[in-house]
């Protein structure tokens, strides 16, 4: 009888495990995903990977104990996340990834925009901003981070066709007040800077108060498009943010999860659009 | 007699496993001096500890110039007028003497701040009337301990109390020092103060105390005057029986030169030359601060020397810590047993084996439990340690028998050459003498025996031969047959002759 | 040794009460599967922990085992990915891992630097070091001849019980053994004691301590190994933050973070309580915010019920 | 106090050459600008050791300090947000930090919990409670009619010198006070000396304990105050491993771990030592991974340098 109580119940139940929940980007995620699961009627068990493929694993596992319908998983790590989803498969439960990808195990269904295609796009704007030749800053994430190597990657690669040159690269760990400082030392290095591209807006906009400081003119690109950065677009502060659309991505993933529940087809791959957030 | 400013009344006192109190009464007079004695674990400063507020009483009640009295705590205690120079050293090392001194009741001007003048002229004072030469402002851990005993006392003066209790003040002391408290003392009887007097050197008693009140295993054995009493009936009541001569003194054929240390120099000590025969003990006077103990942890490797030459057995030997010490026959018994000596947390087995664990391991490091076992019996049963059981933690064994216990483990490092640096501070006559018996046994074994020592009728009753250090240097040697106490002073004190 | 025996009962009895609510809470945590499911989770902990349990006894601390863990991690999974040979694959990580772990033992007593400040500085070294050999980037184990018998480490079972719970129970039977059978054992916790009387008893006490600091470098490439194997690679960031983890676990089991008291049985309790309380929270559904100040929360309590008595 | 003197003019005597290197190495080192642009990013951490110093100097240690930096930065943005007076937000966040501080040495104190384990779950509860606070998000201070004095806290200068700086040598020069001058500070280094002594001299122990505590909740609370003020708003995780940099600042200074040696004075210096090298390793773009063995190399040295001579 309790067996099958658990059972029944369990279809109401989807599990989340994000990668940290001490960023906003995911927080929105988090959020967006909430939003539509209380919608669609499903309870939704949020567990946080806190950045450590081990502890994402760990939750995974428990979310098997529970005894959950479907996990929906935003990898801490492409390659590390795969014993984790076996695991899941093993135990006959759909995973669905979130943002970040996964290099094996059984996907149901991948919803993510990508991150080296919007480096590639900061890099682009960028460009199309300064023209052909300029200095510009790269404000790195925490190193070894998947979302630090593929937004530099793209952004670099899309520097490479240009004599646009990146006189500092340093990392501000995807914070926001080690964005004002590192930003602080390399404006105190650099005499000539025409941009600056961070891995995230909470450099960004750490940046951002090093430079009004500082009193200079520097074009500031930022990622995610969090609230604080979109408002600082539009005060013209920043110039762009490239923009993920998390709440989408969180609330998509659940929306295919239902599918999936009710034994629907899905796509592999759903893609959230992104976006350079200008002012207008 | 009149009436005593201070009575205790039946308190006990019970510790984990330990009645360390039971019923006892002690009453204290104005102007007078009061010994309280016993064995060590006898309860002395259980009780002293209960009146300056360390501890909270069990039973029992506390009359204070007639009233009952509650203490709180060691700071109402101070607010009550009862001072307290504690047995262990209770002093902060990197604080200057000063600070030590007033710790807890700096002066302090109208805005809150320290008044340092104030303070170190004051301590400059206390310091002058000890009789000790050191500027307030010195760090404290510079001095040696004997010195810190010292600033112990002048702090307990400063208080200004009715009532100042002395756990074995003279533990660390020399007859020097000794003899400046002794005249503190008679000034604070003049002041009509009253005094408790911990010793186990019971000389002292009949110098400088009143009345005696003795313990024994926590229960109160008598309350006496002074002039009533003579040693023998002290030890009787503290023992609960006779004890035979305390410096059993015997004559042995010394043998060979076996120890041989030449021009031995570093920061602490000069040109020390001189050797040890088989079967000798060669005992080593000196003022506090004279370097006495420098020396023995040079010679032991635990100090590095900067030049000179150690030979065993007429070989050379490469000494450059405590290890290789023991691997050529050296070993040294610590004149500091609780933070040099033992490790308090560990067993009395553990801490026995500890230095000669490599005999009592097999071929894969592997302790062999029963070996070892066998070992420490046969140890507690040469030496007659009194502890429950081996594995009991050493902290909680008396004073006597943790002394027993540290230089066990000396000797089961099969030594040639014993070095024992006051092996009987803080501990009671009866193990006293049952310390000196085992020297001398080691002694008849042939062993060639160091002895560093403060109480001089220890070193003249047991040394064959005696050598004196004045400021690191050797500034006499004595056969015990030409020694005599004013001899080694004088020499002590650097006077040549 | 009565006292230590009746505080290692208290947690004991302090992790029982604590299952057994959570068990009423969720029908699941009391499962056999969730139950292999915890101790496998502890098991990375509980060997980090081990080799820390070592380290505390002589009154010192280990901060950069988890970046040791990341440092061996990615050695050996490159190793593999180039398809060497498992087994020294495994011994060259082993290696290396006791190499950096003397390197802070010898940091720490021939330059007498303050282990705390020492093995921060190594924390930050080590992890730097990883970083440059990774680029920052997963290396995977790949498909070379030996990375499916390496995956088995991690995630295979025997008898039904995964193999890093065996992996767990024979480190703790080998720590338990020296640190109370031997010579080294026993020296550890005279250090711990009191350094001054240890080195006066004629002991080598710089040795000693780099011993401590090698046997946790080899525990924290062992969890390195590990990690390594259930996530099919090694990542430079793995293990930060493990190193408190590790410290709470030998904390709560009793060991006194000054030295020279507690042990291996009080570590194992202190590690599956961290483990069940992961689990538990996770069980139980609490968000992840409230997870932490639940979690800070019950390591304050359990503390509490095992802090010694006070002196009176 | 000699032998601390010439050892404080070691560590500077480090910090002078290190810096005269670098100066060759960057020309724009040693610009007025730069060297203000320092001392104001060195203030955060700087203010948040000196309160560190008062906790090391008892022999405790306080790993929350990050932890409170948040919680309290995060209640002074809200409430500037819902436009209180500027005061008044002042002073709620400082008395919250303070009762926060309180509450760690009263565990400490009360519970009899190693400092080490109590502040590591403070820690814990800390930082949860400042994300359920904040839902996880950054708020911003808003336009509220004090927005814009409050950044002056943080951003504004007064003859060419920025604010923090200000803030920084103020707060130096009361703690240099409360540590020289006053009862209080006697009692701190008696505490880190020799505890049962200290007690047994009529001390509350206690009560010097909670002080600690409370002086470093309160200075963490400043240090969120400026972090808050320069970023306009207040970071959820704001403050994560800055503990880490106070205890290496105040260590590098010369203060010893295990407490009653040590002071202000080489805290200062230790503080410079870190922001220079941050700053240093920036100007020289050195790429981040080194950045991370340079920085644990030139602590290493620094300790080195600066450790206590053996007693033999
Ligand atoms: N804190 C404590 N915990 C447990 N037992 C204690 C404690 N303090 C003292 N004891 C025990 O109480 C008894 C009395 O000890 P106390 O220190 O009063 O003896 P004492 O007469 O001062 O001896 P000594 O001459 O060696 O100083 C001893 O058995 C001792 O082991
Ligand atoms: N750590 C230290 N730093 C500086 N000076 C010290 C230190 N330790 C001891 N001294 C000094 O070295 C000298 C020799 O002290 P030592 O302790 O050897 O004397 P001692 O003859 O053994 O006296 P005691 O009877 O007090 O043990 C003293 O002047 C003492 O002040
Ligand atoms: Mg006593
Ligand atoms: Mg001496």
């Amino acid at each position: 009888g309790q067996e099958e109580s658990v059972g029944g119940d369990s279809t109401k139940k989807i599990g989340l495990v994000v990668s940290t929940l001490s960023n906003p980007f995911f927080v929105t995620l988090k959020e967006g995903a909430e939003a539509k699961a209380k919608e669609l009627g499903y309870e939704l068990i949020v567990l946080d990977s806190q950045d450590d493929p081990a502890k994402e694993l760990s939750n995974v596992e428990d979310l098997v104990t529970k005894g959950v319908a479907l996990i929906l998983i935003n990898p801490t790590d492409s390659d590390a996340v795969v014993n984790a989803i076996q695991t899941a498969n093993n135990a006959n439960i759909p995973v669905i990834t979130l943002d970040r990808g996964a290099n094996g195990g059984q996907v149901v269904s991948h919803i993510a925009s990508d991150n080296i295609a919007g480096g590639k796009m900061a890099g682009e704007y960028i460009i199309e901003k300064l023209g052909a030749s300029g200095n510009v800053v790269e404000l790195e994430g925490i190193p070894g981070t998947s979302a630090a190597r593929d937004r530099g990657n793209g952004f670099n690669k899309a520097l490479e066709s240009s004599q646009i040159k990146v006189v500092a690269r340093q990392t501000a760990d995807f914070d926001r007040t080690k964005g004002l400082t590192v930003m602080e030392n390399i404006l105190q290095a650099q005499s000539q800077i025409d941009a600056i591209f961070a891995h995230n807006d909470e450099m960004a906009l750490g940046a951002l108060q090093a430079i009004e400081g500082s009193g200079r003119n520097i074009l500031i690109v930022g990622f995610d498009a969090t609230e604080d950065a979109v408002k600082a677009v539009k005060e013209g502060k920043m110039a762009a943010t490239v923009a993920q659309q998390p709440e989408k991505i969180g609330s998509l993933g659940v929306e295919v999860a239902n599918k999936v529940i009710n034994g629907e087809k899905v796509d592999s791959f759903v893609p959230v659009d992104l976006k350079l957030v200008v002012k207008e | 007699m009149n009436k005593p400013i201070l009575e205790m009344v039946g308190i006990s006192k019970v510790f984990p496993g330990v009645k360390a109190l039971d019923n006892v009464n002690l009453k204290l007079y104005e102007g007078k001096v009061m010994a309280l004695l016993g064995e060590n674990g006898a309860g002395k400063s259980t009780l002293m500890k209960i009146l300056s507020g360390v501890y909270i009483k069990d039973e029992g009640e506390i009359f204070y110039k007639g009233e009952k009295n509650e203490i709180k705590g060691p700071k109402d205690a101070q607010e009550k007028g009862i001072a307290i120079i504690h047995q262990e050293l209770n002093l902060i090392p990197n604080m200057t003497i000063g600070e030590n001194i007033f710790l807890g009741r700096e002066p302090v001007d109208r805005f809150g701040r320290i008044d340092w003048n104030k303070l170190y002229k004051e301590s400059s004072y206390l310091l002058e009337k000890l009789g000790v030469n050191r500027d307030p402002k010195e760090i404290l851990g510079n001095l040696s301990i004997g010195e810190q005993q010292m600033v112990e006392i002048a702090k307990a003066l400063s208080l200004d109390a009715k009532i100042i209790i002395m756990d074995e003040p003279t533990d660390a002391l020399t007859d020097k020092e000794t003899e400046s408290l002794f005249k503190v003392i008679n000034e604070l009887k003049s002041e009509n103060k009253a005094i408790v007097y911990i010793s186990h050197r019971l000389k002292e008693i009949f110098e400088i105390c009143d009345d005696v009140t003795v313990l024994r295993d926590g229960k109160f054995a008598g309350s006496e005057k002074v002039c009533n009493l003579n040693e023998d009936k002290i030890i009787e009541m503290m023992v609960g029986r006779k004890l035979t001569e305390q410096f059993p003194k015997i004559e042995n054929e010394v043998g060979n030169v076996i120890f041989h240390v030449k021009n031995l120099t570093n920061k602490y000590v000069k040109d020390i030359t001189f050797s040890v025969r088989n079967g000798e003990i060669l005992g080593i006077a000196g003022l506090m601060g004279s370097g006495r103990t420098e020396l023995a942890k040079t010679i032991y490797g635990a100090i590095s020397k900067d030049s000179g030459q150690i030979y065993v057995e007429g070989k050379k030997v490469d000494i450059n810590s405590p290890k290789s010490a023991i691997e050529n026959g050296i070993v040294y018994v610590c004149e500091d047993r609780k933070t040099q000596g033992l490790i308090l947390g560990l067993s009395v087995k553990e801490n026995m084996t500890i230095s000669s664990l490599d005999k009592l391991q097999n071929k894969m490091f592997i302790i062999n439990k029963s070996k070892e076992e066998d070992y420490v019996k046969n140890y507690i049963d040469k030496m007659s340690i009194k502890t429950p059981s081996i594995n009991q933690i050493i902290k909680n064994l008396s004073g006597g028998n943790q002394q027993k216990v540290a230089i066990a483990k000396a000797l089961m490092t099969d030594p040639k050459v014993l070095i024992l640096d006051e092996p009987t501070r803080g501990v009671d006559v009866g193990a006293k003498k049952e310390i000196y018996d085992l020297i001398n046994q080691l002694k008849k074994e042939g062993k060639a025996i160091i002895m560093i020592s403060s109480e001089m009728p220890e070193i003249l009753g047991m040394s064959d031969r005696i050598l004196v250090l004045h400021q690191g240097m050797i500034s006499g040697e004595f056969d015990i047959s030409n020694a005599s106490q004013e001899k080694i002073m004088k020499s002590a004190v650097g006077m040549v002759g | 040794m009565n006292k230590e025996k009746i505080m290692k009962f208290k947690s004991i009895i302090g992790l029982v009460i604590f299952s057994i609510i959570v068990s009423f809470l969720s029908p699941r945590f009391l499962t056999v599967a969730n139950i292999l499911n915890v101790l496998r989770q502890t098991s990375i902990n509980a060997v980090i922990a081990a080799g820390m349990t070592f380290v505390i006894l002589t009154g010192g601390i280990d901060l950069s085992v988890g970046s040791v863990l990341a440092f061996t991690g990615a050695i050996c999974a490159s190793l593999l990915s180039a398809g060497t040979n498992l087994i020294i694959a495994i011994l060259v990580s082993i290696t290396i891992g006791a190499l950096v772990g003397a390197l802070n033992g010898l940091i720490i007593s021939r330059g007498k630097i303050q282990p705390f400040i020492a093995t921060l500085a190594t924390m930050t070294i080590f992890r730097g070091a990883t970083l440059v050999f990774t680029d920052g980037k997963p290396i995977s184990i790949g498909n070379g001849k030996y990375a499916a018998t390496f995956t088995k480490i991690g995630s295979g079972q025997f008898l039904g019980i995964p193999m890093p719970i065996y992996l767990m129970i024979v480190i703790f039977i080998i720590c338990y053994f020296i640190l109370t059978q031997t010579r080294l054992g026993r020296y550890i916790y005279a250090l711990g004691g009191n350094e001054e009387a240890t080195r006066l008893s004629g002991i080598n006490t710089s040795k000693t301590k780099v011993y401590v600091y090698t046997i946790s470098g080899i525990l924290s490439t062992v969890a390195g190994i590990i990690v390594t194997s259930r996530l099919f690679s090694a990542q430079p960031n793995a293990g930060s933050g493990y190193e408190l983890d590790a410290i709470a676990a030998v904390v709560l089991g009793g060991t006194s973070l000054s030295g020279g008291q507690g042990g291996i049985p009080g570590t194992i309790v202190g590690a599956l309580i961290i483990g069940i309380l992961n689990n538990a929270l996770n069980l139980l559904n609490v968000s992840s915010y409230y997870q932490m100040i639940a979690k800070g929360i019950v390591i304050l309590i359990a503390v509490l019920l095992d802090r010694k008595q006070t002196r009176y």
